[in-house]
């Protein structure tokens, strides 16, 4: 029986039209435009972050295709220099803090942390609000930034330069990422409250779903985190606009003294990055496989360890920049420990499909593409955690495929993957899952095509930031430009399809994969207080026992069960 | 010879490099392997439909399973990382600190291109030679922002600082010429900062290229004349009215300042000297020296230093 | 209005304290100085925290974020200390 | 586990406490309110925290210059200040106090008092920059230090123009808090509010916390 194919073909006699209206949901609870402005919902202000981070995403993308047009060819010939640089700056400043940071915690984990604990809502709605007005303020600063003429420092801002030679608009982008950076840390606090003080009855920190455990972890790491890059940020633009500050060693300042600070966010902001993916891909993967994770505490533990050991081991972004020796060996003591926990989270994943009953529907595609990409991602970072290696290969495209691996292998894929498994319940429909699964091998494998490549250009020594290079680099960069109009398309395909279920998918049942979790448990899309009757959680999670006979997911989407 | 894709292997380091490199890609492609070939043997075999014997109570046989599994395959990573992170140490070690005896080459970055200043005083832009067989260190500095120093082909990179001077050192092994890049973001054209060599030389070739340059004026007798045009000599000349410190044998001795604690007078000291003096002033002096910064170039210091270093022991008595 | 006990001790004690610290800042105590007056601003701020912010009333989840606010402000100095004292 | 035991248990004969829709019960609506405060000042704590961090470095780095620099700050309006904040927090504590014990118009004076006293700080402060000024201490504007120190003591003066600002601007949120509960305890039924006032005192005691850490810091350097 092949997986039937989830948009079946409109009986015959029933005009699409007539399709039946929505049930009432917190969709249906207003539809002006005042009404989603001005919500404390969580569940929509999941849907406002979802579209923001959507454009910001294409935004982003659209400028790493202009990036890949210019390094088709060796000489410098699409865009100037000066452009090419504003280009990769906006590309990393967009991607990092417009999307990927907001991209899971902020839509799936503001729509699913209530209704997996049995909460109606989060601790502090309003905060959640602003938290999403105080995104857009920092996105319209750095649009101002954009259109004014952009900005060339790199989205690592170092000094002296970004403070004493670059003449473009650096403090607007400043001025964007600290606000942003507040609205990072309200979510965080509000996840951490919420999860605290609001589990439903019977809902024990031992009993709470990893996606839940992935969002505390992430939240904590977001509110230790992102107060360092706010005053950082502060202290970078001060010393720009007064001309006098402790970055600047004429005045006897120390330029890796800003580096120190600025990592101290950004390795640790990876996590934030990699983490909320990581509990998607746990909850993806239980479901998928009928069977429980395999061994859930040590699943919870190693989330909360790569979140605490993530704040020790910045100073692998600085083993040649003059940094003390002694430094180097200490923090790359402390960087090969922290891939421990990652390793361990892939070997149970892989440990979870043994004597399961897999079905491999979109979300699973996406979840095994992660686990694939990850793998490599994070191997790959072990190259870059060994001192020596590190001395040849980093700033080079070898550092470039590697957080690509885990930042678009990763967490973009289980994003999507996340998207897909609980597009039911977020919208009440279904989508096209020929569609879906075709997206998510076609994505997997642009990916692979655009990145791959990027590994060996590393090892021959290609240095990152080039808009021209040596003629003997072209080939490979002439195949990850292909690879990236692959994947460029491929992005585009989820957009269609699952607009497309917008308006003409079938409904939803409440659980149409038949999985455990109390986001199951209240009907799709669920009513504007998530529950109707309050739930209450009586066995560990992922009791995927009584469910295991495979048939029970098709079942469950029919309706008929 | 060296496996695709890593560059040529030109310096004594390059071996090493290339072999810890080899054996991390193979463990890591081994274990990557492992887990590929783990996910699709589950994949294939425990697909829903596919009627394999199973466990029934599958939370119980993952208990039994559990605490073997988790720590193999948690000791044995482990156990791997520590030999990786040690073996990388070492060699991180060796490349911090510069054989004794290398031949000095002065190096300035500024935007966006690369001065090198051999010890005879001979200077080159975007450009360096050097002899095979022997260890060369370059003492490098920056004009303006952070670059830093990369060539592939000898497995070796360090940042160049603005205010500090920084070490790379290598010995090259193969006559040649390698690229030599800029490989920290430096503004407009960090790219064509990229376009250095690095020309590596048999021994007697390079002392032919280096005779043959033009007669350049040594980088002490550059300094020398420095030292006189923007009036250093007026005060720390030999019979100065001014009451400064005496800069004869002065490089490498130790030197009391007036907070009480005392400094070696290396190429740091008289670096921060001239571009800052009030940092670290000399005991019993008074504060008067003008600062230079902004005024002279890095290489010019680097000139003023080689000058200082020439400087016999002072004869006469001490002012 | 009774004035609770407590605070009003609390407050003279803050008061003797801040009096005490910069006392001590004209005894010539070279680098003790430092050790001093950060001792004493540390007991000032320890009473201000049990006495007047009542951090011993309410979950016990308040001390574990007021410690590791501190604890990952000691992680960012100490680990830079590695790079920056021996950086020589 | 009920946190602000004090402010939940609505006294006989009041009507229950109003309770958002997305809790349970009071009990768990303070919890969460105090919680969430405490979160939010672990995050004032490493904001402010990088300042210190940045300060111990630069101290390390020119020690004689920050000494000297020190000497120059005005020790009688620091010490003056600092006791004014620790009088602030006192009365802040009473205000919290009083609310506690539904004692609203005592609350709603004491909270006056303590915005009072803290317009007084941040006036004592302004006339110590002004002084600042006259002393040619301000960098960027009219720098002007003994040479041997100047490079320190410019680095000195730019963390205590940039400590002391984020400071002040801190305390005026706080200021502002005050008054709008004083405001609100004069006018309203307790209801949330003795809960509420705790969590703005605790927003109150931390800006005095950073004070009482960066009074040594900048005025006790060195004073022998």
């Amino acid at each position: 029986m092949t997986p039937s194919d989830l948009v079946a073909p409109v009986p015959s006699g029933a005009p699409p039209e007539a399709r039946p209206a929505l049930p009432h949901s917190y969709l249906t609870e207003g539809t002006t435009l005042r009404s989603w402005l001005t919500t404390t919902d969580h569940k929509r202000i999941a849907i406002l972050y979802a579209v923001s981070i959507t454009v910001f995403f294409f935004i982003g993308g659209a400028a790493a295709t202009f990036m890949r047009l210019e390094l088709a060819t060796p000489a410098g010939d699409v865009v100037s220099a000066e452009t090419y640089n504003k280009l990769f700056t906006m590309h990393g400043v967009i991607m990092v803090w417009f999307f990927l940071i907001p991209s899971i915690p902020a839509t799936l984990g503001n729509f699913l942390v209530p209704l997996m604990i049995g909460a109606r809502d989060l601790a502090f709605p309003r905060l959640n609000l602003a938290s999403w007005y105080l995104y857009v303020g920092g996105a319209t600063f750095t649009i101002i930034a954009m259109i004014a003429g952009g900005v060339d420092t790199g989205w690592t801002f170092y000094a002296p330069f970004s403070t004493l030679f670059s003449n473009t608009h650096v403090i607007y982008v400043l001025a964007g990422v600290f606000v942003v950076g507040f609205s990072s840390i309200l979510t965080g606090l509000n996840f951490i409250v919420t999860i605290h003080t609001m589990r439903a009855p019977g809902v024990h920190w031992f009993r709470l779903p990893l996606f839940v455990w992935a969002q505390y972890a992430t939240s904590a790491i977001l509110v230790l985190a992102t107060p360092v890059l706010a005053m950082t940020l502060i202290l970078l633009a001060l010393e720009r606009i007064a001309g006098i500050g402790i970055f600047d060693p004429a005045l006897g300042g120390d330029p890796l003294l800003f580096q120190h600070l600025f990592w101290f966010y950004s390795h640790p902001a990876v996590y934030v990055m990699v983490l909320p993916a990581m509990g998607v891909v746990s909850e993806i993967f239980a479901c998928f496989s009928r069977n429980p994770i395999f061994g859930y505490r040590t699943m919870a533990y190693a989330i909360i360890a790569i979140a605490v050991i993530g704040f020790l081991v910045w100073g692998h972004h600085m083993f040649v920049s003059g940094q003390s020796m002694y430094a180097g060996v200490a923090f790359s003591l402390l960087s090969f420990l922290v891939a421990i926990p990652s390793a361990v989270k892939v070997f149970n994943w892989t440990a979870t499909l043994w004597h399961g009953r897999i079905r491999y529907d979109a979300p699973m595609l996406y979840a095994l593409g992660f686990v694939g990409l990850f793998t490599i991602g994070g191997m790959t970072g072990l190259f870059l955690a060994a001192l020596a290696l590190d001395v040849h290969l980093t700033d080079t495209y070898f550092v470039i495929a590697h957080f690509h691996y885990i930042m678009v292998g990763g967490s973009v894929s289980a994003y999507l993957g996340g998207i897909h498994f609980w597009w039911p319940k977020i919208t009440g429909r279904l989508y096209s899952d020929r569609w879906a699964r075709f997206a998510a091998i076609l994505l997997f494998l642009g990916f692979n095509f655009t990145f791959f490549p990027q590994y060996l250009l590393g090892i021959e020594g290609m240095p990152r930031r080039y808009h021209a290079y040596p003629p003997e680099f072209q080939t490979l960069n002439v195949l990850s430009s292909a690879g990236a109009v692959i994947l460029a398309l491929g992005y585009l395909l989820p957009l269609i399809y699952l607009g497309w279920s917008l308006f003409r998918g079938r409904p939803a049942p409440a659980n149409p994969w038949n999985a455990t979790g109390l986001e199951w448990r209240t009907s799709s899309p669920p009513p504007e207080n998530n529950f109707d009757v309050r739930p209450e959680m009586t066995e560990p999670p992922y009791a995927y026992r009584e469910a295991r006979l495979g048939r029970d997911i098709v079942e469950a989407r029919e309706g008929t069960q | 010879m060296t496996l695709l894709p890593l560059p040529p292997s030109a310096s004594t380091m390059a071996p090493r490099v290339d072999a810890l490199f080899y054996a991390i890609t193979a463990t890591t492609v081994a274990v990557a392997i492992a887990v590929f070939v783990a996910l699709i043997y589950f994949g294939v075999r425990y697909r829903a439909g596919n009627p394999v014997p199973r466990h029934e109570d599958i939370a119980e046989a993952q208990r039994r399973a559990r605490i073997r599994v988790e720590l193999a395959w948690t000791l044995i990573p482990l156990f791997l990382f520590l030999c990786a992170f040690a073996w990388a140490a070492r060699l991180y070690v060796d490349r911090g600190t510069p054989p004794a005896g290398a031949m000095a080459i002065d190096v300035v970055a500024k935007q966006w291109m690369w001065e090198f200043q051999h010890a005879d005083g001979r200077r080159e832009i975007n450009e360096l030679h050097v002899p095979r067989g022997q260890p060369v260190n370059l003492v490098m500095t920056s004009q303006d922002v952070i670059h830093s120093l990369f060539v592939p082909a000898f497995r070796v990179k360090q940042d160049v600082l603005p205010g500090r001077y920084t070490d790379l050192w290598f010995t090259a092994t193969e006559a040649g010429r390698y690229h030599l890049f800029c490989a920290e973001y430096c503004g407009t054209d960090h790219a064509g900062m990229g376009s250095g060599d690095v020309v590596v030389m048999e021994p007697a070739e390079f002392e032919r290229w280096l005779a043959s340059g033009a007669r350049a004026p040594s980088a002490a007798m550059r300094g020398e004349a420095l030292f006189r045009a923007l009036g250093c000599s007026g005060c720390h000349g030999a019979n100065a009215a001014v009451h400064a410190p005496n800069l004869a044998g002065l490089y490498g001795k130790p030197v009391p300042l007036s907070d009480g604690s005392t400094t070696v007078a290396d190429e740091r000291y008289l670096h921060d000297s001239i571009l800052q003096p009030h940092k670290e002033i000399a005991a019993g002096y008074a504060p008067i020296m003008p600062s230079f910064a902004g005024r002279i170039g890095e290489d010019d210091v680097f000139d003023l230093i080689a000058y200082i270093r020439s400087l016999a022991p002072a004869t006469e008595r001490p002012r | 209005m009774k004035l609770p006990r407590p605070y009003v001790f609390t407050w003279l004690a803050l008061l003797t304290l801040l009096a005490m610290t910069t006392g001590s800042a004209f005894v010539p105590l070279g680098r003790f100085n430092v050790v001093v007056n950060l001792a004493i601003a540390l007991v000032k701020a320890l009473l201000v925290v049990f006495v007047f912010m009542h951090v011993r009333r309410g979950s016990p989840m308040i001390r574990v974020f007021a410690v590791a606010g501190v604890l990952w402000l000691c992680l960012l100095a100490g680990l830079s200390l590695t790079d920056l004292a021996t950086r020589g | 586990m009920s946190a602000g035991a004090i402010a939940t248990d609505a006294p006989r004969g009041e009507p229950p406490l109003p309770v958002a829709h997305q809790f349970d019960d009071a009990a768990q609506q303070a919890d969460a309110a105090s919680l969430g405060m405490w979160l939010f000042l672990a995050t004032e704590i490493l904001f402010f925290g990088v300042l210190f961090f940045a300060y111990a470095v630069a101290r390390a780095r020119f020690p004689d210059a920050f000494a000297a620099a020190s000497r120059h700050t005005n020790l009688l309006l620091g010490t003056t200040n600092t006791a004014v904040l620790l009088t602030s927090s006192f009365t802040m504590a009473l205000a919290v106090h009083a609310a506690g014990a539904r004692r609203m118009r005592a609350a709603a004076l004491l909270l006056t008092l303590t915005a009072a006293i803290g317009v007084a700080f941040a006036a004592i402060k302004l006339t110590e920059y002004a002084l600042d000024y006259r002393g040619h201490l301000v960098p960027v504007v009219n720098f002007a230090f003994d040479p041997r120190y100047a490079q320190g003591a410019l680095l000195f003066f730019w963390l205590y123009f940039v400590t002391t600002g984020a400071h002040l601007v801190h305390l005026s949120i706080g200021v502002a808090i005050a008054l709008t509960f004083a405001w609100r305890c004069a006018r309203r039924a307790p209801g949330r509010l003795p809960e509420q006032v705790e969590t703005a005192g605790l927003y109150w005691h931390f800006v005095d916390l950073v004070w009482i850490f960066l009074y040594p810091c900048l005025y006790l350097v060195a004073r022998t």
